[in-house]
Formats: structure tokens, C-alpha cells, sequence
């Protein structure tokens, strides 16, 4: 491994710097954060880190398809889901209930890093040589270059994404769909009696909704807006139907 | 390819170039944006026959910063219930794309200044697209965390409205930019202008068969939450959509952002569909030609806001969804395939024309099926609402597909 | 010419083990959610880096698929979770243990 | 006209596809008579291709028609090719001759069954494979054919498959055929070996480099796949039990056609045989005595089927006996004749049996003469015939058989003529006792139905069968005659057997001795039979409990070969099966068990143990990397 920064030019070297410090600092605050959304803009700036350091590595459409995807997409989903199910309550992280599972957790995680880091020192050259064509083609933008080995070399894994892709709108369409309930169930004359049996009638009529409307309707099945407030701690309403 | 400016490297030239296009580009933006308010309550004035504001300078013209002034001395008002860092963090985060997307629209041609080439734009990325795209994506965060940090329920609302709005166009959005980027065959906004230049029939709008810059002029319009399209600051249902809770300079931040966004998406609109600083110009003063081209053709889709905002009124809920999700995506998808198969080669055009006819009949079929259903399930749900608590009632009106009744 | 390969393997590194710790330390789902998608991030940061180092452009498009596939891995694991949670709100990871022997 | 040959087999073929998918939809007479159009057609394009191929000169009469490549595995190339020569297509004409008339029989004989259409299924396909193994080019479509003739006749044997006999009759078959199968597919194996080829024609051509011992080991495998399709000992027992399924099945496969298939394939490879002469040893002495042995059993049988079985064997021992000592076209000949003849014994019986009303034994039959003109005057056609009264057919193919005999043998001339005595009593016995003597029927069953039987000849389409059979029978003979321009046979197979052929140098006087010594041997056997039978029903002494029951091999195989087998598979099952290998695999699965039952707490539905698993995983994956990197 280079420990020296000689090869590399100062704005070069201040980019990485700030964009890898960035990159840390968020990594940490995904894990350290008590909040899901706290966690969940950490994990932004992670990718906006990321992005950079794409970015300097020659790989400006990723960096862009990092932002696009993953954060304007990815991460705002995460948002959705936190808000609209209102699970947004701090998580004590003072202990953890499974025995010894941070102290472990804390060694695995330091060994890989220890031995990633080691690696960089070692050799064992595979032998393997280029496959999919050169990175740098003279004046040849990074789109184009990615673009054509996308549709060419890597058609038939793009077109199994696609409906990979396809897949999982349906996937989650049907998980996130409510069954069909019926009608007469809905408009049962007590209450009351539908409480103890069923999930809260406010749920009644909605028959096929997206996870939009499902959501905020969760948000008040559980007793209470309060839900989808941050800082509210976690000792309202539903508490006694967790357990 | 790149930006000239930077082709014999950096010295300090080059940087204080870089910096000053910075600087005025921020200003020339801060001081367009004051204008801008100022003209839309003109214009809206005007149209509502009544003067507007007249006191602050000449027209009025100062209005804007007596108002900006007093909102800096207003009290910061912060919710007990809020999230303190994001809801500190939200306005610049609804601030920054707006701030960021200008960088790269070209506001005039290439002039020379102290032996170096410098186009009239801040930057000109080679990914410049794609860039616009991703902060466009971005631009949700600001929406969604101000509602949600606000902890209080109508903010919450207005901010998920505002976002699933945003996220549902930016797919119409995208593909109509697609269209843009297949004619121009590259994603820098400095060769998109150039390759409109010379003459109106190579624009944009023209070259890609003017579908797109409908489809983008509307989907910028929802993305922009401006009229008709601004559901997610409905006062009747949500008081003010997600910035209610906020007061003061933050506010102003939102305020700020939202014209800039206004002003920023016009110029994109021009740059991308309509030559951008094209236009017949004069040898004397050859350099400002462009730039009044520019401005001039950004005025008249601000005037174009202005006047949509004065006359139409706000659109459902549901229907904002089915224009985005049933109208202008498959719409902007069928245009940016045949567009690619006439890129192909003629007949490829036409036998993709022909193999969207029965894709059209199905979509009508479904949308009619599903208009059917819905309207069955009004039905149900109108009896299961008379014995609901009005609260949910007001949310299932707010949220719910079918029409809520009363906004008829 | 920019910072060389080892600073940036480094650094995937140590946002690899980060995400691993969370994700095995954290209850919340979604929060562990989030540290898978670090690890993704982490190993896409590799592979780049490895794109620019053997000059192959290989490495880039896989993360191109990288990126499509979390984001169809995210919809079903957020669709998932919806789910779940609609069972019971504020469910942890460790609330569900149905599937124990 | 030769190229007409694919349409051969592509009739019946086409009509076993019809009939198996609409053979319901037809109903019972159409699905017959549909079946039996299609029969003829082929036989009528058979007389077409004959026809062209006899207006060739002698020399160029083979013709191969190739379909398509069938399949090439390295050097093994075959073709779907069929062979058209004067030995294929004398076979093919009588195949589709008696088939058709046999077909046609069954319209009328199966007329109330209720599986009426699905008979005709099966025949239909018996007859396709039957023509595929007469024409086929080469050995593995003849093994093909072999298979296909093999599994209809193990339909139609069981084709009243709810009788337990039936049934077991069938699989016997089966089993014994196997036996043979297994013969001719190592046959193969070898013939491929030495020659590299299995085309007939090319295989021919080869022979020359092959050593004697593969030739003969070659030749006695042909012969076991032989001697299992044509009842040869040891593998004949099962002939006789076929005698479960319809009568017309009787006399079309297990008395004209299928069972002669081992005949006629040993004529295929006289060249074979002719190059093996230890091989062709064998095969005359298996012949000749499977000859006697069919005749000693058949003198002691009361089953007027099991009687016409049992002479089956005899007679296609004989033919054995004629390839055996080289004479080939005496077998064809022979083997010609037998088919109409044992076809009409056999339809004649199908015929009593129809009038009696499903009964079987002779001695409850008698004085049916009066009563069916028709069936015994055909019947008694085919006695004299079988038994060798000139001038009927079987007189002169017998005769050859026996002269060619001589020549190798006296030995085998004298059990010869042995057996041709006996053939002659035995049948007359069997007609003695079925048409003349006194009425028996009436009251000899039991159960009383038989008082109310009206015998009578069946209707024109099971008794015209009959008739043409019969003239053949009478006629057939003159195909053959031993005077030079009158022996057609002998010139028209010429070019397939004739350098094979054992050359007689008998002068005339002495083929006159043969002659007249022939008709003394049939006078001999057939006076026998009318003084003992003609009045008289019960002869105990004639009849020994060891002939009825067949020299009690069927007894051997039983306690020997079945019981063995069956002790050797219990000790097997109880031993190795229960307790080694059950143990073994019951033992591994409690293994599992258990240990899953132990592991079965490291599952603690926790995802972040099973994360930290994987973790662990991952550690130990790069500490492997990072020793690999440094060592």
C-alpha cells in the first residue's frame, strides 16, 4: 500500500480527504444515529460522499445514477416507509437484548477491517485480465464508454435487471396491497367487537390502495398522529399491541 | 468536451474567473428572485384588476426586500414537538438544488476574458443532465424533512403529498429530457444550446416534436408545486402545506427557494427546448445579445407561471396522479420510442407508431375500468364514512383516490 | 492524477465494517436496512476504484447493476416491512423470531 | 415400384394411429373393417412392389430404400432404411396375405367383444412391426420390428387381461422373449464390434475379415434371440400358455407370422451361419429335437389350442432343422406352407370353439363334421396337408426338409421322419376326436349349457378365411416342386441364400425313394390315428401323464429357475435389502436427525445471530485470502 499522497495532486487530495471524511462520519451516524430518519440523512451524505469520490475516480455517470438512484429514490422510499408508518420513535440503543452480540459484532467487524487492510499490503495476483474493454478511451466521455459496454457486453445481465426490475414492482405491489376484505365486514354495527378481533376498523373500507394511503391510515389506526412526530418517545397507544 | 476554461489548467485566473461567475450567478439569482416576487403580485394584481404593492420604491419594486427584511427580525418560532437539527436543516436543503441546477445553464455565449475562453455559465459538466436530474431529485428532501420535522400532522401531510407529487413527475420529467438528450446525442447543456443555434427549426421543441416540452413544461410545473398543481399547500385542507410551521428566515428560505426553483426551471426549460441564449443578435455588444435572448425568453414562461397561477384553479388530488401516472408518462414514453425508432430509421418510426395504437386502446380500457371500480367504491365508502370519526373522514378525503366530494 | 487505489479500498473498508457492525448491532429493521446499503456502497466504492486501477471498464458497469438490483432489493425489503409492520407497529428485528427451530 | 415400399408398412401404421385415436368413435365393425382395409392396401402395394422387383434380372434384385439418417453415435451410423430383396418380400407378401385374411376372420370372431376396436389397435401395430422386421435394412430396425412384435404379442396374449392367465400368460412371454432379446442385442453388440457396421448388406461384406469363433459366438446369440421368438428349446414354454389370448391372435402371431420371425432371421444371416458351421450344428439339433419334443407332447393334449400349439413348436423345430443343415429355402418353404396350413388349423379351431361356445377340450366335442361342413372339410385339408399326404403343400416342404436332413444326417432324418409320423397321428387324433366319432358336447359339460348349443359354421367373413386358406394349403406346394422349371422358390430366393445353399447330389431315383418314403411315413401316421381315434375317445395308455404334461419342464422351470430365483430374492431382500442397506440408509437418517435435533438451538430466529453467522463466515473467507496473499 502507498502511505505517501506524493502521486497525487493537492485539490485531488483535499477532495478525497473532505468526501472520505464525509464518507466515515455518515457511515458512523447510520449506525450510532437513535432516529430512523436521523440515520436515514446520514446515510445521504454517505452517498453524496460516495458520489464524490466517483466521481474522482472517473466515473461520472455513476455518480449521478448514485444520486439519482440512491438518493433521490432509495433513500427517500426509507423516508416514506419511516414517516408514513410512524416508526419513527428513537430506539434505545443503551443495550442490546441478545447476549454478547455487540461485543462479537464489534470484533467480527474489526477483523474484516483488519484483514481488508491487510490485504492491501499482500499479493496473490490472479492472473485475470481485462474483460469488458478499456476504462479510459481517449476523449471518449465516461457515459459513453460505460453506455456501450453496457449494450454490449453486459446486454444480457442489463435485460435480466430489467426484469428483475419488473419483478419487484410486482413483488411489492403484492405485499403492500391489503387483501380484499368484505364489505359486510366493514360496516359491522359495533365497533367495538371488530377491535378486539381485527386490526382497527379505519382500515374497513380501504380495499386497494397504494402504500401511500395505507400508511398514513396506519399512522392513525395506531391511535394517534403523535406517531408520526419526532422525538415523541415510545410509550403511547400501541405499546400493548406490540408485545 | 469540458469546460474550455480549464484547458491549459488552473492558475489564478482561472480560479478568480471560476469565482466571480459564482459570485454573479448567485446574485444575478438573489436579485431575480426579488424581482420575480415582485412581478408575479404585479401581474396578479393587474389581472385581478387591484394595484398590488406600491409603496416600497418605484412600482413597488422594493416590496420584496421590505419583506424580506421584516421576516429576518420575526421572531424564530420552533415547535416543541420538532426534530431541532432537521428542522433547522430543511430550508437549505429546499434552497441548495435550486441554488445548484442554475450553475449549469448557459445564460449566453463564450466570451474572452484575459486570454481565456469562458462560457457565461458557472460550469459545464459533461454529465450536466444527469445532473440536473439527480438534484432534481434531491429536491424532495427539502419538502419532505420541513413537513416531517415540523411534527405536526398538516405539515406531515403537505410534505408527503408534495413528495409523492414530485417523485410521480420527475418520471415524466426524466423521459422527456430523454428525448432531448437523444437529438442532442450528449448530456452537456453548452452543446445541447449549441446544436439548437442558428435557426428556430433546429429547437428542441421543434426537433423532438414538441410532446416533450409539453409534457416537461407541465411535469416542471408540478415538480415546481405551482399552480395548478400546488395541492400541497392547499390552505382549506392543510393551512399552509408543509412550511406551516415555519416562520421567519426560515421561512423565507422556502420562500426564497420556491421562486428560484420557479426561476431556475424556466431557464432550464428555455435552455433545453427553446435555444437557450439563440436568437439574432447585433455586431455592437455582440456578448449581451445572448444574455437578453435568455432573459427574455425566461420572462415569458415566468409571465407564463404568473398567469397560469391567476386563472386555473387548483386540481384534485387524484387527478394530478392519473395526469402524472396515466397520462404523461406512458404519453412521454410512446413519444421517446418512436423517437428513438426514427433515429433508427424511418419504417422503425412508423411500426412503432403502429405498435402503440393497441397499447393506447388497452391504456384507455384500464383507465376506464379503474374509474369504474373507483366509483363503485365511492359508493361503499360513503356509507362507511357516516359512522366514521370526522377526522379520518378529513384524511381519507384528503388521501383518497376517489374524489372527496365537494371540490366538484 | 489522483489518490492512489489503497486509500480508497481502505476506506470501502472501513465502511464495510461499519455497515456489518450495524447491521448486526441495530434492532430497528429499516436502520438495518440502511447498513446493508452501506455495505453495498462500500463494495461499489471497490469496485470502481478496481474499474479505474486495471482500467476496466467491467467494474463500473457492475455497479451499474449494483445500483439497479438494491434498488429492486429495497423495494421488496421496504414492501416487506410494510408488512410487518402493519402486524405490529414498531416491531424490532428481534420481535420477529417465528422462524427459530 | 420398388419405391412404393415405404407405403408398406405406412398403411397399417396409418391405421393403427386412427384406430387408437377414433377407434372408439368408429365402433365395432368400421374400427375392423377399417383395420382390415388397411391390411390389404398394404398387401396389395406388397404385390406391386413384388411384381417390380420380379421384372428385375435375378442379379440386381436388392433394393434399399433409405429414409433418413437415424441416428450417429462415433462410428455407429444407422439409417432408417428398408431392404428390399426376394427373401423380404416373399416374407412380406405371406406377412400381409394371412394378416389380411386373419383380419378379416376377426371381424366376425371378435364380433362381440367388447374391446373390439382396441384388438385392431393391436393388430394393426403387430402388423407394422412385423413388416419392419421383415424389411428392415438393417439389424437394429429387425430389432426394432423384433421389440414391437414382442410387446403386441404380449398385448394380445393378455388381451383378456382380467383372466389371471391371460395375464401371467403374457408376461411369461414377455420373460422368455427377453431371454432371447438378450441374445440378439449381443449379437449386435458383436456384430458391430467385428464389423463396424449393422447394415445387412454391408455387415455381409465384412465377413470375410471376422475370425470363425466371433462368427459362431455371433451366430448362437442370433439363434437364442431366435429360438426365444420361435418357441425353440429351451425357450419354448411359453407358446403354449400364449394360447390364452383370441384364437385369430393364435394363428396369426403364434402360428404364421411372429413366431417364424427367429426363422426368417436366421435365413437373414445365412451368411452368417453358412460361415459358422459348428453354430449351424446346434441349430439343427436344437431343431430336430424341439421337432420331437412339440410331437410327443402334442400326441397327449386334450386342449384343442394347446394340441395346434404344441405342433407349432414341432414344426418350427423342423424349420430349424432345415436352416440348421443349410437348406434355406426348404425352411422358407416350409415355413410358407406351415402358414397357410397351422393359420387355417387354427382359425378352424377358433371356429369350433366360436360353436361350442368358448370350449376348449376335444374330448367334449366329436361328430361336429355333420354340423360344420365348411370347418371340417378345411380342417381335414389341414390335417392331410400337416401331415404330408401328397399332393398337399406340407408333402412336398416336408419332404425337402428331410432330404436336405439326410444329407448332413441319417441321424437327423430318422427323428425327422419320426416326428412327421407323429405329426400326422397327432392331428389326425385332434380331428378324429373333434369331427367324427360320437357326440360328446351334449352332455359332457357340466354345467349344462352345452345341451343347448346348435353348432353350425360360422357366417362368411370367418368361414371365406377358411376356404382361401385351404386352397392354398392344398396348392401351395406347386411354388416348389423338385423338378428344375417348376421350382420357383428355389430360383427366386437364389440370389439371397443361394451361396449358402447345401448342394444335393441326389440322383433321380433316389429322390424318388425320398418321395415315396414320405408319403409311406404320412400314410403311417395318419391309418394310425383313424384306428385308434376314429371311434373310440379314451386311450389312457396313449395319452402318459408325462406327455400331458410336457415332459414336466414347464414342473423343472417352476421348481429350478422361478423358485430359485424367487428363494435367491427373499434371502436378498431379507438380508441385504433390511438389514444392510435399509439399515444404512435408516442409521444415516436417524444421524441426521439427531443432529439436526442438536443443532436445532443454534436456530434462534434472531436475524442478527444468523448476520453474525455470516459475519464470522466472512472473517474466516478473508483470513484465507490474506494467508494465500502472503504465503
Amino acid at each position: 500500500m502507498h502511505l505517501f499522497l506524493a502521486s497525487a495532486t493537492l485539490p485531488d487530495t483535499i477532495t478525497f480527504a473532505i468526501a472520505a471524511a464525509i464518507c466515515i462520519v455518515g457511515s458512523l451516524g447510520v449506525v450510532v444515529s437513535t432516529h430512523p430518519v436521523h440515520s436515514a440523512l446520514m446515510l445521504v451524505m454517505t452517498l453524496f460522499g460516495v458520489a464524490v469520490l466517483f466521481v474522482e475516480e472517473n466515473a461520472q455517470f455513476l455518480a449521478a445514477v448514485q444520486v439519482i438512484v440512491y438518493a433521490g429514490a432509495i433513500v427517500v422510499l426509507f423516508l416514506f416507509v419511516i414517516m408514513l408508518l410512524g416508526v419513527d420513535r428513537a430506539e434505545s440503543i443503551a443495550a442490546d437484548p441478545l447476549r454478547g452480540q455487540r461485543l462479537t459484532a464489534l470484533l467480527l467487524g474489526l477483523l474484516v477491517l483488519a484483514e481488508v487492510v491487510l490485504l492491501g499490503r499482500g499479493r496473490w495476483p490472479t492472473g485475470a485480465h481485462s474483460t469488458a474493454g478499456a476504462l479510459n478511451q481517449g476523449t471518449k466521455p465516461n457515459v459513453n464508454v460505460l453506455g456501450t459496454s453496457i449494450f454490449t457486453t453486459f446486454l444480457l445481465p442489463f435485460e435480466i435487471t430489467s426484469a428483475l426490475l419488473v419483478i419487484a414492482i410486482v413483488g411489492a405491489v403484492v405485499l403492500a396491497r391489503r387483501p380484499r376484505r368484505p364489505v359486510g365486514g366493514a360496516s359491522s354495527p359495533i365497533p367495538s367487537a371488530k377491535g378486539l378481533t381485527g386490526p382497527p376498523e379505519a382500515e374497513g373500507d380501504d380495499t386497494d390502495r397504494g402504500p401511500l394511503q395505507m400508511g398514513v391510515e396506519d399512522l392513525e389506526d395506531s391511535d394517534g398522529l403523535e406517531a408520526g412526530r419526532p422525538g415523541v418517545p415510545a410509550t403511547h397507544g400501541q405499546e400493548g399491541s406490540k408485545s | 468536451m469540458g469546460d474550455p476554461l480549464f484547458i491549459h489548467g488552473v492558475d489564478l485566473a482561472v480560479f478568480v474567473i471560476a469565482v466571480v461567475k459564482v459570485v454573479v450567478a448567485f446574485v444575478v439569482l438573489l436579485v431575480s428572485v426579488m424581482l420575480m416576487i415582485w412581478f408575479e403580485r404585479k401581474v396578479i394584481s393587474d389581472m385581478q384588476n387591484r394595484i398590488g404593492p406600491n409603496r416600497a420604491g418605484p412600482f413597488g419594486i422594493l416590496q420584496t426586500l421590505a419583506d424580506g427584511i421584516k421576516l429576518f427580525f420575526k421572531e424564530d418560532l420552533m415547535p416543541t414537538n420538532a426534530d431541532r437539527v432537521v428542522f433547522k436543516l430543511a430550508p437549505y436543503l429546499a434552497l441548495l438544488p435550486a441554488l445548484l441546477i442554475f450553475t449549469i445553464v448557459p445564460v449566453g455565449g463564450v466570451v474572452t476574458i484575459a486570454h481565456h475562453t469562458v462560457e457565461l455559465q458557472v460550469a459545464d459538466p459533461a454529465i450536466g443532465i444527469l445532473f440536473l436530474l439527480a438534484l432534481s431529485s434531491v429536491a424532495v428532501y427539502g419538502t419532505m424533512l420541513a413537513g416531517w420535522s415540523s411534527g405536526s400532522k398538516y405539515p406531515l401531510l403537505g410534505a408527503v403529498r408534495a413528495s409523492a407529487q414530485m417523485i410521480s413527475y420527475e418520471a415524466a420529467m426524466g423521459l422527456s429530457i430523454v428525448a432531448v438528450v437523444l437529438e442532442s446525442h450528449s448530456l452537456s447543456t453548452r452543446t445541447i444550446v449549441d446544436l439548437q443555434a442558428s435557426s428556430v427549426l433546429h429547437w428542441n421543441v421543434f426537433r423532438t416534436g414538441v410532446i416533450p416540452f409539453l409534457i416537461f413544461v407541465v411535469a416542471v410545473t408540478a415538480e415546481l408545486q405551482r399552480p395548478p398543481f400546488d395541492l400541497s399547500e392547499g390552505e382549506q385542507e392543510l393551512v399552509g402545506g408543509f412550511h406551516t410551521e415555519y416562520s421567519s428566515l426560515r421561512f423565507a428560505l422556502f420562500f426564497l427557494a420556491e421562486f428560484m426553483n420557479t426561476i431556475t426551471m424556466s431557464a432550464i426549460i428555455v435552455t433545453l427546448f427553446l435555444g437557450g441564449p439563440d436568437g439574432p443578435g447585433f455586431h455592437f455588444l455582440r456578448w449581451l445579445w445572448p444574455i437578453l435572448w435568455f432573459a427574455g425568453k425566461t420572462v415569458v414562461f415566468l409571465y407564463g407561471y404568473v398567469w397560469v397561477r391567476a386563472s386555473l384553479p387548483r386540481m384534485r388530488y387524484d387527478q394530478l396522479m392519473d395526469i402524472g401516472w396515466k397520462l404523461l408518462i406512458p404519453l412521454s414514453l410512446a413519444w421517446l420510442l418512436i423517437i428513438a425508432a426514427i433515429e433508427q430509421s424511418r419504417l422503425w418510426g412508423v411500426a412503432i407508431l403502429v405498435a402503440c395504437v393497441p397499447i393506447y386502446f388497452l391504456l384507455q380500457r384500464s383507465r376506464q375500468v379503474s374509474r369504474r371500480r373507483a366509483e363503485m367504491q365511492a359508493v361503499e365508502t360513503e356509507r362507511a364514512r357516516s359512522r366514521k370519526d370526522p377526522r379520518s373522514v378529513l384524511f381519507d378525503s384528503l388521501l383518497a383516490d376517489e374524489p372527496a366530494g365537494g371540490e366538484h | 492524477m489522483t489518490v492512489s487505489a489503497a486509500w480508497y479500498l481502505t476506506l470501502a473498508a472501513a465502511m464495510f465494517s461499519i455497515g456489518a457492525i450495524g447491521l448486526l448491532v441495530r434492532r430497528n429493521v429499516l436502520v438495518m436496512f440502511m447498513c446493508v446499503e452501506l455495505m453495498l456502497n462500500a463494495a461499489n466504492l471497490t469496485f470502481v476504484t478496481f474499474a479505474r486501477e486495471l482500467n476496466d471498464v467491467g467494474g463500473q458497469a457492475v455497479v451499474f447493476f449494483v445500483l439497479v438490483v438494491a434498488a429492486a432489493e429495497v423495494v421488496v425489503g421496504l414492501g416487506i416491512i410494510v408488512a410487518i409492520y402493519r402486524r405490529r407497529l414498531g416491531a424490532t428485528a428481534d420481535d420477529i423470531h417465528v422462524l427459530k427451530g | 415400384m420398388l419405391g412404393a415400399v415405404f407405403l408398406i408398412p405406412l398403411f397399417p401404421f396409418v391405421g393403427f394411429l386412427v384406430l387408437a385415436a377414433l377407434g372408439r368413435k368408429l365402433g365395432n365393425p368400421r374400427a375392423g373393417w377399417l383395420a382390415t382395409a388397411m391390411v390389404l392396401a398394404s398387401f396389395v402395394t406388397t404385390v406391386i412392389v413384388f411384381t417390380g422387383l420380379f421384372e428385375r434380372s435375378p442379379a440386381s434384385r436388392s433394393y434399399t430404400q433409405t429414409w433418413y439418417s437415424w441416428f450417429t453415435v462415433d462410428r455407429l451410423h444407422v439409417t432408417a432404411s428398408l431392404l428390399v430383396d426376394p427373401l423380404s418380400m416373399t416374407m412380406a407378401l405371406f406377412v400381409t396375405g394371412v394378416s389380411t385374411l386373419i383380419h378379416l376372420y376377426s371381424i366376425g370372431y371378435m364380433s362381440h367383444d367388447e374391446q373390439f376396436p382396441k384388438f385392431f389397435v393391436y393388430l394393426n401395430l403387430f402388423v407394422v412391426s412385423m413388416l419392419i422386421l421383415v424389411l428392415g435394412g438393417n439389424f437394429l430396425l429387425t430389432f426394432l420390428g423384433w421389440e414391437g412384435v414382442g410387446v403386441c404379442s404380449y398385448f394380445l396374449i393378455s388381451f383378456w387381461f382380467d383372466r389371471p392367465s391371460a395375464a401371467s400368460a403374457g408376461k411369461k412371454a414377455m420373460i422368455f422373449n427377453r431371454i432371447g432379446d438378450a441374445g440378439f442385442l449381443l449379437a449386435m453388440f458383436l456384430i458391430f464390434e467385428r464389423t463396424g457396421s449393422l447394415q445387412y448388406t454391408t455387415v455381409f461384406s465384412r465377413l470375410g475379415h471376422v475370425g470363425t469363433p466371433s462368427l459362431t459366438a455371433i451366430a448362437l446369440l442370433l439363434f437364442l434371440g431366435a429360438a426365444g421368438k420361435s418357441a425353440q428349446l429351451p425357450l419354448y414354454p411359453w407358446l403354449a400358455d400364449a394360447m390364452e389370448g383370441p384364437t385369430p391372435v393364435s394363428a396369426l402371431i403364434h402360428a404364421a407370422t411372429m413366431v417364424t420371425a427367429g426363422v426368417y432371421l436366421m435365413c437373414r444371416v445365412a451368411p452368417i451361419l453358412h460361415l459358422a458351421p459348428d453354430a449351424a450344428h446346434v441349430v439343427a439339433i436344437v431343431g430336430v429335437a424341439t421337432a420331437f419334443l412339440g410331437a410327443t407332447i402334442a400326441c397327449a393334449q386334450n386342449d384343442i389350442k394347446k394340441i395346434l400349439a404344441y405342433s407349432t413348436i414341432s414344426q418350427l423345430g423342423y424349420m430349424f432343422l432345415a436352416v440348421g443343415v443349410g437348406a434355406y429355402v426348404a425352411a422358407i418353404f416350409l415355413m410358407l406352407t406351415h402358414a397357410f396350413y397351422k393359420a387355417l388349423l387354427f382359425l378352424g379351431a377358433g371356429s369350433v370353439i366360436h360353436a361350442m361356445g368358448d370350449e376348449q377340450d376335444t374330448k367334449r366335442f366329436g361328430a361336429l363334421a355333420r354340423l360344420m361342413p365348411i370347418t371340417s372339410i378345411t380342417f381335414l385339408i389341414a390335417w392331410l396337408s400337416i401331415g404330408g399326404v401328397p399332393p398337399f403343400s406340407g408333402f412336398w416342404s416336408k419332404g425337402d426338409v428331410l432330404e436336405n436332413a439326410y444329407a448332413m444326417s441319417p441321424l437327423l432324418y430318422v427323428v425327422g421322419a419320426l416326428t412327421a409320423v407323429l405329426t400326422a397321428y397327432y392331428l389326425g387324433r385332434c380331428y378324429l376326436l373333434t369331427f367324427r366319432g360320437k357326440q360328446r358336447w351334449a352332455e359332457a359339460r357340466r354345467d349344462g349349457k352345452g345341451a343347448g348349443l346348435h353348432p353350425h359354421d360360422p357366417s362368411w367373413l370367418m368361414t371365406l378365411p377358411l376356404v382361401v386358406l385351404a386352397a392354398a394349403s392344398t396348392v401351395a406346394g406347386i411354388i416348389n416342386l423338385p423338378i428344375h422349371p417348376f421350382d420357383l422358390l428355389q430360383r427366386w430366393l437364389d440370389p439371397v441364400v443361394g451361396a449358402q445353399l447345401r448342394q444335393l447330389h441326389f440322383s433321380v431315383g433316389t429322390e424318388w425313394v425320398f418321395a415315396i418314403g414320405d408319403a409311406v411315413l404320412a400314410a403311417l401316421g395318419v391309418s394310425i390315428a383313424i384306428g385308434l381315434w376314429r371311434r373310440v375317445a379314451e386311450h389312457p395308455a396313449l395319452e402318459p401323464v408325462f406327455l400331458r404334461r410336457a415332459w414336466y419342464i414347464d414342473w423343472a422351470y417352476d421348481s429350478f429357475v422361478a423358485r430359485g430365483s424367487t428363494e435367491v430374492a427373499q434371502v436378498t431382500f431379507d438380508d441385504v435389502e433390511t438389514k444392510g442397506i435399509d439399515g444404512a440408509v435408516n442409521g444415516f437418517g436417524g444421524l441426521v436427525a439427531a443432529a439436526g435435533r442438536r443443532l436445532r438451538t443454534v436456530q434462534t430466529g434472531y436475524v442478527r445471530n444468523y448476520a453474525l453467522g455470516l459475519m464470522g463466515g466472512l472473517v474466516l473467507i478473508l483470513a484465507y485470502v490474506v494467508v494465500r496473499a502472503f504465503a
